[in-house]
């Protein structure tokens, strides 16, 4: 097992920095700033096209750099640390199935995906479903030599700014992936009502790309989850050496720098486990159980630091203006997409029978 | 010792109910249970009606307005208000405002506002916390100087809640900075928000929110007879203020009731072949909360009925502190509940995703404050560990 | 609802805590002090015989004091407050089952209970089972006019000391309650091979009486739990004042004191618990949903406390001679005795649907 | 960077797997595994094996024994030796002075002693704490004056782990009572346990177990070449050793066996229809921790890495924290799960209640030490607050 990274991952690093720098710089810090779900931007996701950020897992034949969930870890942290929220997870996964499954025609679209022409993202979540890679109420019936789609995903995040979506839909006892253009969208509520689409491989094949495609996306997710813990952590210890309260720093009241440690201790191993993933998926993007326990492991390191960042700031962490809260924002969405640290320590204690201690190796 | 509510409660209690389940207009109720922002208009309308039948001020001296009730029935009161989505009347006004007038204002004073204050024709907002003034709020520096029989007071006041709606600022402000501690020289102001000089400016939350503001004071003119008790007095006031502000938020019944809804929508929620509510992790959190809320609310019930000579027991510390933790836990049990629908950010009603599953993330976020204001919870463990525990640092 | 004490119970209360006070001077301090579950104490339990507090939830008509879980609650608090470790949980459960569903002549043994003559203690647990109220392997046949039991107990408190056994068995799909005079021990263990027994009530009966009495021996347990925290907080804030590191008593490290809070606000509330379960098992032993309610918050605050206690301590926490350890392993042992935490949530979890908010005054 | 183990790694990997699950006697590891007492002799027994086939002390230079491993071949050794269950070389002897005696003591102390500290012909203690000086370690009071060329030591250590057993130990002194700094002054002494003036009094803990010690030193005669590196110097050594026993320590490989060990036990104990195992709440905890413990493992590939010139990462503080609660949290949910037969302690075989049940409350009250000893969690949070996030205090 090596953790190090090489020169040509570090300039990656390096660059995407910069570039999530001087986006974060462009977004606006005071007076009406915007807070939760961000809106699609079109500007920051063709700079990020540019560096072939959104190419990164993405084959070369197919017009992307053919880089690993390595690469793309270390790019979604750093827009994670800098606060840039992105289309990135959804539309990594969206590429990832569609390389996979699609056919000849349906990877063409990938060039478009890696420039940032073409905006495809997945719809999975139902409303008053939690989240599954089966569908539910949506439907997909055989129609002429396409399908019909018919029942609401939401949300759907993106769905406003893209130009085809990735939509899970029961056929029978099964669940398919299907391509759909022209979609429309309220928001993220997106309603089908016999629309057209295209199914991307086999009913038979969907569900094991499906999870192997929410795996590299949930490396995408975690490591911005990292990258956000690493600026909520960084600001707090900037806030408690240079704050005062009664007269003196408040980095003088132990209780407080002991907490900030159990945050660092929090972060650490979260980056020992999203590097991990990021690995582990490299070599085999279906090794689900370890993904997951890479998710556990951030998902509660995220509450915790995204908490007490706000804690430890006191009343300035709740306000727009300041950054640190957005941080926890970010993170709790995140424990919330593609799955969440609840039902993911449910798959796993279903497993826990299936070995006897985790071997990191295999 | 014995848990039966006599007689004479239990019919307190059904009666109470009964008042806020059917006096209350249930478009106000419904909108507070699904945890939406409510207007001005709302609470004023919810409060006159609860002032108009005695139950706004329960706690205040009968003759302006308050009961003759036992702590029990104070809880009952609470409890049953929170349970049927009833918006608590102001706490400035009904818990600190009021109070503070009340127990060390003049007879003029207590004449001029305690039926206004009662009755929501004046809106108050609290002006204590400043930018370097939080948890060490003794440390603040907003002046008051005499003019005559005026006072001119500057200086900025943060986190003020609600403030873009208030009428008056009851403030903290430093008349003798000359005092040998920073806790003395301190003094208790009403102030009029449309004096001129002042000025609110809004702060944005996390959640988007607008609820708390920056107040300015520029040469502010406040004539003297708005200063409450002696001058130099106020930080013993702001004191009992504050120690009542700890029995007064215990969320006893607000947590209970979320509670319930929780198990609703997990109950609604589809997982699998069932619902999140037969996932036994959820099940088994919801039944740890509900012996945790439960632990909470009796020793709401037993701390209340130690307070002597009207100053709360320090141990109320804990209903506090531990009222803000089971707020916040419960809340992220129901952003967990909501899973991916939590994503989105909406009050729209009648889309297919309901208005409880999107506004979780930001209530969520929102409550983070139940741990910092009104005293973090470091400031309560201090409390404790000071004055309960005799640990002196 | 109403807190607060009579005058009598006051007194009782008193009595206790010195007589407590006086068991546990006499207990070994120093040198090979004792350690884990106790042996049965003659002498200890005459004197608290003889203060009536064996009897105190004895019908007055069967020789006892007649007082109510109130009563009881506030002498198992002195008991573990002083660390006087006795059977008096496991004597009481066995009163109540007699009392409740005994005949004339197995009622008559009460009074020898209360007199501290005759100990009766229950046989519950089996090997290799959680706890349970249905018998597991132990089984009754009917022999004659009376029972013959088979199979192990295990760990049963007090055997070898124990005049008679209250032993559940499977009498077909039921489980009966049976008594048995003379049962061999083998420490905590008993095996039956046959051995001639007593039905106590019916087998239809069994099943409720025996969730009431163990009901009623849980506030003891769970008081002499509020007593231990008590116990150990006191130590705890103690030695803060007191111990010196880097020169400087211990209380001026703020992370030290505000854990110590916490350990406060888990007393408190445990305290709120412990007094509602008594108050509610005195008006309706079978209230079982609310005194299990009580058992997760005092078992939580239980394991908080009793880890916190030694951690503040350190080293000196660990020892066998300093006190405040010996509270962690009794409220250890307390949270495994009757069933536990971890069981008590997962029963209460299987009913959450069953009521909207919990009502303590119903 | 990349997850997968090379050839050589994977072919280490079996081959001392096979030795550890071979050659050293499976009574000893057994006994390890129940959670029992070891005697002297086990850890001698197993230790020498070790020391024999050169896996007693790989961590140390090549020509005392040492393997020119990869940190990642340590790790693979550690974890494996702890999965099998066999004893760690004895961490007095291999992590603390021999380490120390390998980088500061001259040529004459190493060959005089890393030979027989490696094969446990020499049992070492530590005395290193004091009855007032624990977190506050450089505030020892045992004093060694120097006589001639001999040092007299007089005073008393404390928390001296398995001293009962000893034959010598290394203690820090105050050796210059005058230093500016308690940091300087102090010394590191080895010591014969056999010097007249030295007794060693028994502290029995709260699981029963005698495996702490007080160690007095009444004028004892401590010959000039048994001091290590510089006079006045130690108090650097000592920061040396103790920064190398959080990274040993970090029991990865014990924490996989007792979580593999509790689904075994949990997959035994019945409850209801089934077994304890089919509990969700017990499965969910289990999935939990073995997540936790993958990251812990995981940090300790990924720090272990990062040392720099022998000095441990001041991150190595994480392995130590979350290491102990890891441990603590294993051994709670075991005790959890043996229910009422923890009730039981008995380390007596043949019982219906098996061993692993009558000892896991001991254990799992000897295990509170974790978080206290070797620099308690709190000293671990200050060097993480301070070293690595620069808050002082």
């Amino acid at each position: 097992m090596d953790f190090t990274i090489d020169t040509e991952q570090k300039a990656l690093r390096d660059a995407v920095r910069e570039l999530a720098g001087s986006l974060a710089d462009n977004a606006p810090s005071t007076g009406d700033v915007p807070v939760g779900p961000n809106e699609h931007d079109e500007k920051a996701w063709s700079a990020l096209a540019e560096m072939g950020v959104l190419g990164l897992t993405v084959p070369e034949e197919l017009g992307g750099m053919g880089a690993t969930p390595v690469e793309l870890m270390l790019a979604a942290q750093e827009l994670g640390k800098a606060r840039v929220q992105s289309a990135l997870p959804e539309a990594v996964l969206a590429a990832a199935l569609l390389a996979e499954l699609g056919t000849e025609e349906q990877k063409a679209l990938l060039e478009g995906v890696s420039a940032g022409e073409t905006l495809i993202v997945p719809a999975l979540h139902e409303p008053m479903c939690s989240f599954s890679l089966q569908a539910h109420d949506v439907t997909a019936t055989e129609s002429g030599d396409g399908w019909a789609l018919s029942g609401t995903k939401a949300p759907v995040r993106y769905a406003a700014a893209a130009d085809r979506l990735l939509v899970t839909a029961r056929a029978g006892e099964q669940t398919g992936v299907f391509l759909i253009e022209g979609a429309q969208a309220e928001g993220d509520v997106v309603t089908f009502d016999g629309a057209s689409a295209q199914l991307v491989g086999s009913l038979d094949g969907a569900a094991d790309a499906l999870q192997r495609a929410v795996n590299v996306a949930t490396v995408a997710l975690l490591a911005e989850a990292l990258g956000a813990m690493e600026g909520a952590l960084a600001m707090t210890t900037e806030y408690l050496k240079s704050r005062k309260q009664f007269g003196v720093p408040i980095m003088t009241f132990q209780t407080l720098t002991q907490r900030a440690a159990d945050m660092y201790v929090s972060v650490e191993l979260a980056r020992s486990a999203v590097q991990f993933a990021a690995m582990v998926a490299a070599e085999d993007p279906g090794a689900t159980d370890h993904i997951r326990r890479a998710r556990v492991v951030v998902g509660k390191a995220g509450r915790h630091v995204g908490q007490e960042a706000i804690q430890l700031h006191g009343g300035i962490g709740m306000t727009a203006e300041y950054a640190v809260g957005h941080y926890t924002t970010r993170l709790t969405a995140i424990e919330h997409t593609l799955g969440d640290t609840r039902q993911t320590i449910g798959e796993l204690a279903r497993t826990v029978r299936d070995h006897g201690a985790v071997d990191v190796f295999a | 010792m014995h848990r039966h509510l006599s007689e004479e409660d239990a019919a307190f209690k059904e009666k109470i109910r009964e008042f806020f389940t059917t006096a209350i207009p249930e478009e106000i109720r419904t909108k507070a249970k699904e945890g939406r922002e409510l207007t001005k208009e709302d609470i004023v309308t919810s409060q006159r009606i609860l002032n108009e039948h005695g139950y706004a001020v329960p706690h205040w001296p009968v003759e302006y307005g308050g009961q003759d009730w036992t702590e029990l029935q104070r809880h009952i009161w609470r409890d049953e208000m929170q349970a049927a989505g009833v918006p608590q009347p102001l706490p400035f006004n009904a818990s600190m405002v009021g109070p503070v007038i009340a127990a060390f204002g003049s007879k003029e004073l207590k004449d001029r506002f305690l039926p206004k204050t009662a009755s929501l024709d004046i809106w108050w907002c609290q002006g204590f916390s400043e930018p370097d003034a939080g948890s060490d709020l003794a440390g603040l520096r907003t002046t008051a100087v005499k003019d005559g029989e005026d006072w001119i007071v500057n200086g900025q006041k943060t986190w003020t809640t609600l403030g873009q709606y208030a009428d008056w600022i009851f403030a903290l402000v430093r008349t003798n900075p000359e005092a040998p501690k920073k806790q003395q020289g301190i003094s208790f102001l009403l102030i009029d928000m449309t004096t001129p000089g002042i000025e609110v400016r809004p702060i944005k939350l996390i959640d988007g929110g607008r609820e708390v503001n920056e107040v300015f004071f520029d040469n502010v003119r406040v004539p003297g007879d708005q200063l409450v008790g002696e001058e130099n007095a106020g930080w013993s006031y702001a004191k009992f203020l504050l120690g009542n502000e700890r029995v007064g938020v215990a969320p006893v019944g607000m947590i209970k009731r979320w509670l319930a809804e929780a198990k609703e929508y997990a109950a609604q929620v589809k997982q699998g072949e069932g619902v999140v509510l037969d996932d036994p992790l959820v099940a088994a959190r919801i039944a740890e909360l509900e012996a945790e809320a439960m632990a909470l609310e009796l020793t709401v019930l037993r701390v209340a009925g130690n307070s002597k000579d009207g100053r709360p027991d320090p141990a109320s510390s804990i209903l506090k502190l531990r009222g803000s933790q089971l707020e916040q836990d419960t809340l992220e049990l129901i952003t967990d509940i909501a899973g991916p629908m939590s994503l989105m950010w909406s009050e729209a009603d009648g889309g297919p995703v309901p208005v409880w599953a999107t506004v979780s993330t930001p209530r969520y976020l929102n409550f983070r404050k139940a741990s910092i204001y009104g005293g973090s919870n470091e400031v309560q463990r201090g409390i404790i560990s000071g004055t309960i525990l005799g640990l002196k640092g």
